[in-house]
């Protein structure tokens, strides 16, 4: 099982926890975010997440590696999910594993900042009505004080 | 020359397309390959503050250059996680 | 299964997320502690946990309540295992589940550093060529400086 | 009258057993109920200063009054997690 991935499958927490964790490492922190049935006053059918795959995946993996450097010796791992989602389904796992809980809670959270920062996936909301998409950030890999932003809520 | 013209969410329901080949005049930037569309669908003109652009599924920059082949794509404000 | 247990057979992280997260909250924040096959420059064999089992589930429950004050909205479960555990094994299991991803991490973290600090369970190690009993925190449910200590390091 | 005491960890260990039974004069407080048990098991007197108890499982305080057929515990500082 890779450590970065984007699927159309449903995703496997349990599986990516022994991925990550197979080396005992004393702590793990994981995410999951779910698709809740209502936003921002509607009511929310189901989702469609789309993504520029190959960006994408560079992408979680240069977030990986910047956890990987600020938490030496934290072990991480992030899928994605991709195309239409149900409510209740998940759209995102993550786990960060470390020999210190600090450390893996530090680097799981970094990284479902970072995600939403600078992974090129884009969340179509389909409610009762109409459709929007989502937007957030403006994509920056680079944007040193974006990045500093997502470490100071990791770890503050 | 020509180049692949990568369009996602939004900005690929205002264009209609995902996809797109499109002969340019070398030397071209990201830019000039912008204008060029914008001139074809003026509603996506909304996006250039906001949005990012990558060349061969790199990030880059409008004024980057662009070559013979290339993959250019702009990339609306993201909403993963 | 209820959000608060001990038990001496193996934690089930994905069973305790469904039962937590069963509303479909948005986010969900996990911690696992993991027996390490090493401590303090020793090789460790495995490790057994005791429990005084009537306090320690109060105690659990207590945690639950305070973090539910401190974060409205959050949903909590712990599970924590007793007797004798392999390397390699999960010792507890946390998972705090909201619709907001700051309050699912902050519970979550939360509820680790209070279980260290009030809940009476006892680490046994043994490693090679003996056996040590651990000895962590002087447990005091009202100690207001602890609490807050746990609550900082939870969200700041 | 007659209380049950409870030890754990290496508390346990130090007196050799987790569970003892005692008559003690009533009215007492479970500070007194430590001091005959440091009496027996001089050892124990180490963790006066780092330990805690309880009473009927919930925590408690040293100068708390102890009934008949209460459950006195102490518990030596706590490593779960």
């Amino acid at each position: 099982m890779p450590l970065v991935a984007l699927t159309a499958q449903p995703l496997d927490l349990q599986a990516l926890m022994a991925e990550v964790g197979a080396d005992r490492v004393g702590a793990i922190a994981a995410f999951a975010g779910l698709v809740r049935d209502h936003n921002q006053g509607h009511r929310v059918r189901f989702l469609e997440y789309e993504a520029y795959e190959p960006l994408a995946i560079r992408a979680l993996g240069r977030i990986l590696e910047e956890a990987g450097t600020a938490w030496p010796g934290t072990r991480l791992g992030v899928h994605h999910r991709t195309g239409r989602i149900e409510i209740g389904e998940t759209s995102i796992i993550i786990v960060a594993a470390s020999p210190h809980r600090a450390d893996a809670f530090a680097a799981c959270r970094y990284t479902i900042e970072r995600v939403k920062q600078i992974v090129p996936i884009w969340k179509h909301e389909h409610f009762d009505g109409g459709e929007v998409w989502l937007e957030g950030a403006t994509a920056n890999p680079d944007d040193e004080d974006a990045r500093q932003a997502a470490h100071r809520i990791a770890c503050a | 020359m020509r180049v692949t013209v990568r369009l996602f969410a939004r900005l690929r329901d205002l264009t209609g397309s995902g996809e797109l080949v499109r002969d340019v005049t070398a030397p071209a930037t990201v830019q000039a390959i912008w204008g060029a569309l914008v001139a074809e669908v003026p509603a996506l003109a909304q996006y250039e503050k906001t949005m990012s652009v990558a060349v061969n599924a790199e990030y880059s920059t409008m004024a980057a250059a662009v070559s013979d082949g290339d993959e250019v794509a702009f990339l609306p404000p993201v909403s993963g996680g």
